[in-house]
């Protein structure tokens, strides 16, 4: 059998498939049924400081082409995210917590990221890429470099004086023309990961019979399998550019071979998130099963020497 | 794989009771009763709606005027367009002959009047325990009378209609008396089904629980449903449950989870818990 | 029946489909069997003022999700742009024809425009969008308001010395954060429509047995059904700021119900390429059918009444 | 509906002529005679290839080494991975029983011979005439003499291997001694085709005629292998077409377009055309 297991920023992941944040997100005993369906390790839903609302239904619709969503960020703040994080690593489970985190400043950023560390999750990913969420600038603070670096100098001095040695990494956001510059803005300010890619767009779907927009937010982020070439693409030139910097690595994986071409693009650990609408909650299981076989039939030992081989 | 909206025109509204409007549409797919839709007021908002009545051609929802979404609904005229997405989730089920006592409360009557309705055809003998405030607030009564195999027990608050307090009380009577059921289905207010749940577990009676969460998207994405410690969703692994599965769910009747995941008592003392 | 005929900066088309540039464009035969395939009008193979070399095979390769591309623009020069124009325009066709044209430097856009001005097309697009063809700053000159406005003035500037009162239309990328502010550049330096939207990415695939990219050219511009929410978007907001200037609206346009979407969110032109993949070419007359049931049944009797209507 | 390439390891490789080798590999889709793949060579490119032979398991492809691709091509081994992606295009078709004449030359002879191969066993009568240069450039002579119900007709510019000249004009001697056909087939350089269109749409007898053109995608969105006047591309409406389709082919026999879409004559005083 295959080694399917990664280092990540010195975390150890039995197989290197995580939950994307916003997917069954909300409550311990849902990231448990998904790492018992198969998952590595798991991301929570974006943790705010304070109750966040968010938009009203309808949220998220899909077909056999997409899926729209513009959930809003909807959360109860840092009490709920107390409760949550505690009952799930005190069952021990062998899938490590990414906690993601999310807020309207800078200075919130760090704030909360002091009070997760506090929770010791395994790592801490910073969202700043939510096309629904804009910052002062009225665009997400993964659209400007000085902003994302801002954000990740500000969240790496709250850990350090909170004496918490918790990596951390920085979700970045595929609406942007320079997403090199933003990665090394964000790793030149500490950054220890990079997770590459938040959702398209946003986009809009408009029923034809109402002419009304669907959403409630009109416009969503746009994912599904058809956008997996741009995370491909971001991964593969972020990586050439920044080759010691780790990836989670995510967009419209839905099979093995999915998984094994982020992989070869250059990530290390590959989410799922709107796979579980195509496949199932059990897609995390099935995806294993799949790269077994085809190291099997390909003669990889151990899946991390495939990483960031792609000519 | 299409959960887009599908623009329906309504067909037919009937007012049931005072707060429930029954909205009739046609629609190209078949639901099994327990299963709902998601109904969308384009600019105001979608909510999950049980099927009431599905005639191989059209869809009858009940459905209570109680927020704006609801409120909104109520304005509208036969010929208007409303969003519907589904039939999600799963449904209650029974065999042929089966002996079953359904109990109902709220808008909860819908999906087991239509369930009665089918298994009466398959002779099914049903014991129907329909609650509710007063007379004129019980959902579909005059057609579960006419069912054939099924006795009416309807149970009301205020004493206008049938028994004088609850339906459980009332099914209650019915057990002591001896009566043996095959199947228990319940859906409406959940210490309603939590005492139902109590009731048929500690009787060893197989049973089916509709347990209804607060929903956004309806096909086990979002997470906003998933109930504690077993974590699944109940759009999707529910809402009608066994009830063997029921009793692992921790909230059930405790617990259940806002629009931005904090959990809400339904009854105050029971925070400790 | 209802009349889905649109005039589109004074030019009659009989219904609102045209043929997306680079797909089966290259020769007057071609255009015309597409004619024959229910197209409203025609819209040519980007031009070039010279021969331009374009990619070695393989140049496109698509699944059920999505296609990519990187054909590389290839053209035979301004001869056989005359030919093949001269040739089409020949057989008195009631489907106008719009020629696209492009080239690397801002001068060059205008000689060429002007030269194919003297062919009389009904419109020209000027493509400044291709994801693989880079101006001066490395990027699509889409990708900068000002490098847009200047190609822009510089064509229409050409087209007035050349007396040719040739409707132009400036077509745009999605690649851009800031699309409106560019389309705003564009009708402030003149151009009388635009084109909206270019393909997406570029995005890039990976074979995972031999661990190379595909695509000759490495990676490519990605569209297909998918990619429509963000075209819709684009058209929506666009048609919002400048209600006075059409749009040709295209990007995952498959059938009856998306091309009225799209003019419901503020197009005029529905362009289709990537649909002749997935529903052959006689995916204009199927297209034109499905929208005349969709009218009849929801009593529009003018296509025209309906573009910019969504809410 | 997925055209990215099949990453394939080659199984066999067997040296057919000086210029040509036979690649054989396990392909999942079954193909006709006529249809062709993509072959990638990463790294290198990409070109359309006739399928020779398919077993029901494998394929074989017949590949002369002319260009870069190719040539990179001939430096592969067994066990190393090529990507194919298809088959498409149309295929030659026959009716049990029928006389047919197959005009092959060059590396056409390969789809040709796959049609002989299963014609040959429904009891088609053959007569197949192979044109080269010499003999040892006629691709599967021997494997064509062993078909039953064929009768083999090689011909040679050098004269070194059966009837010396064109195998046009050595089939030509066939008609005139009477030889009824029912069918024509031809592959090969479009010089040969173009005579065989000419005399077939002179004798009024069916034919089925390879068209081939510059290709990049293979499956009709590119436009490069669109043909005048017509303006249909013949990756998708051929390779194989009927002869009155081919007869309103303007171009055919007379020019085609390289992969800048500029015309390219095949004879230089034809320009005027
Ligand atoms: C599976 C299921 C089936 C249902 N079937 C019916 C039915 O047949 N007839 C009927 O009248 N009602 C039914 N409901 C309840 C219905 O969804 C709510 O009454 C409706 O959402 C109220 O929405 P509103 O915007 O009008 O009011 P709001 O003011 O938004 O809410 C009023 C109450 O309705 C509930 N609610 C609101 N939104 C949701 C939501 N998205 N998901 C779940 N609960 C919500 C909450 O308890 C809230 O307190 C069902 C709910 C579920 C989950
Ligand atoms: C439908 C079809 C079936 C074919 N079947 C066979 C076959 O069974 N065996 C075989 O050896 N060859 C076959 N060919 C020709 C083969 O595609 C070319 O020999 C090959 O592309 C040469 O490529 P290269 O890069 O090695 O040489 P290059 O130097 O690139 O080209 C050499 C010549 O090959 C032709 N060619 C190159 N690229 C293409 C292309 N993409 N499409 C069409 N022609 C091209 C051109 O005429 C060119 O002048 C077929 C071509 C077509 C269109
Ligand atoms: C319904 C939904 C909700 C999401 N919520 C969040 C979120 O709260 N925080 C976040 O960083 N990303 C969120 N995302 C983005 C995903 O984490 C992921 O980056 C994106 O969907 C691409 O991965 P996928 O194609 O596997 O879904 C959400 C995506 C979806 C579909
Ligand atoms: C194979 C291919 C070639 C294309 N070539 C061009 C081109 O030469 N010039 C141009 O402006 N756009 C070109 N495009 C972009 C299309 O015109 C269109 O903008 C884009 O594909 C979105 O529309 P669609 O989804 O209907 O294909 C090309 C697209 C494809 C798929
Ligand atoms: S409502 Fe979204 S998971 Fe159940
Ligand atoms: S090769 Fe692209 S259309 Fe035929």
């Amino acid at each position: 059998m295959t080694d399917l297991s990664v280092k990540f920023c010195g975390v150890k992941f039995n197989n290197p498939l995580v939950l994307a944040s916003g997917i069954l997100g909300l409550t311990a005993a849902s990231w448990r049924n998904v790492v018992k369906n198969g998952a590595g390790g798991i991301t929570t839903k974006s943790l705010w400081l304070a109750e966040h609302i968010g938009h009203e239904n309808p949220v998220i619709i899909a077909n056999e082409h997409y899926m729209l969503n513009a959930v809003g960020l909807p959360d109860a703040g840092i009490e709920k995210a107390e409760e949550e994080i505690g009952k799930y690593l005190g069952w021990r489970l062998h899938a490590p917590l990414i906690a993601n985190i999310v807020a309207g400043s800078v200075g919130d950023f760090g704030k909360l990221a002091e009070k997760i560390a506090r929770m010791k999750p395994h790592l801490i990913e910073v969202n700043i890429s939510c096309p629904n969420v804009e910052g002062e600038l009225g665009k997400p603070f993964a659209c400007v470099a000085g902003d994302s670096a801002k954000v990740t100098a500000t969240v790496k001095k709250s850990l350090a004086r909170a004496h918490a040695k918790i990596p951390i990494t920085v979700k970045l956001s595929p609406n942007v023309e320079n997403i090199v510059e933003i990665a090394r803005a964000c790793v030149d300010s500490g950054a220890d990961a990079l997770t590459v890619m938040n959702s398209v767009g946003p986009g809009m779907a408009i029923n034809i019979e109402t002419r009304s927009p669907i959403l409630s937010n009109k416009c969503g982020g746009l994912t599904g399998p058809a956008l997996k070439p741009l995370a491909v693409k971001y991964i593969y030139d972020i990586h050439r550019a920044l080759p010691k910097t780790p990836i989670i690595g995510l967009g419209g994986v839905m099979t093995g071979a999915d998984a094994i071409e982020m992989m070869m693009a250059g990530a290390t650990l590959v989410g799922i998130g709107t796979g579980v609408y195509y496949r199932g909650v059990e897609i995390f299981k099935k995806v294993v099963e799949e790269m077994h076989v085809w190291c099997k039939k390909n003669g990889v030992k151990k899946i991390e020497d495939i990483i960031g081989t792609a000519k | 794989m299409n959960n887009f909206p599908n623009s329906v025109r309504i067909k037919k509204i009937v007012k049931l009771t005072p707060l429930v409007n029954a909205y009739t549409f046609d629609y190209p797919k078949r639901a099994k009763p327990g299963q709902f839709v998601n109904i969308w007021v384009p600019g105001v908002g979608e909510n999950p709606m049980s099927i009431a009545f599905d005639d191989g051609k059209s869809y009858t929802l009940a459905i209570a005027a109680v927020g704006n979404t609801t409120k909104e609904l109520a304005k509208k005229r036969v010929g208007n367009y409303i969003g519907i997405r589904g039939p999600y989730g799963t449904n209650f089920s029974w065999k042929r002959g089966q002996k079953i006592a359904m109990l109902a409360g709220g808008y909860g009557t819908a999906p087991l009047y239509f369930a009665a309705y089918l298994a009466s055809r398959e002779n099914c003998k049903i014991d129907f325990f329909l609650g509710g405030r007063s007379r004129e607030h019980l959902l579909f009564s005059d057609k579960i009378k006419r069912l054939k195999n099924t006795r009416f027990f309807p149970a009301t608050d205020d004493g206008s209609c049938g028994f004088n307090g609850r339906n459980v009380p009332c099914w209650e009577i019915q057990l002591a008396k001896g009566e043996k059921y095959d199947l228990i289905m319940a859906c409406g207010p959940e210490l309603m089904e939590k005492a139902v749940s109590d009731i048929a577990h500690a009787k060893k009676i197989p049973a089916q629980i509709s347990v209804e969460r607060y929903m956004k998207c309806g096909f086990g994405i979002c997470g906003n449903c998933c109930v504690d410690d077993i974590g699944i969703p109940t759009c999707k692994n529910g809402p009608v449950m066994d009830n063997k599965l029921v009793r692992k769910i921790k909230e059930f009747g405790v617990y259940h989870r806002d629009s931005v995941g904090r959990r809400i008592y339904l009854m105050k003392d029971l925070t400790k818990l």
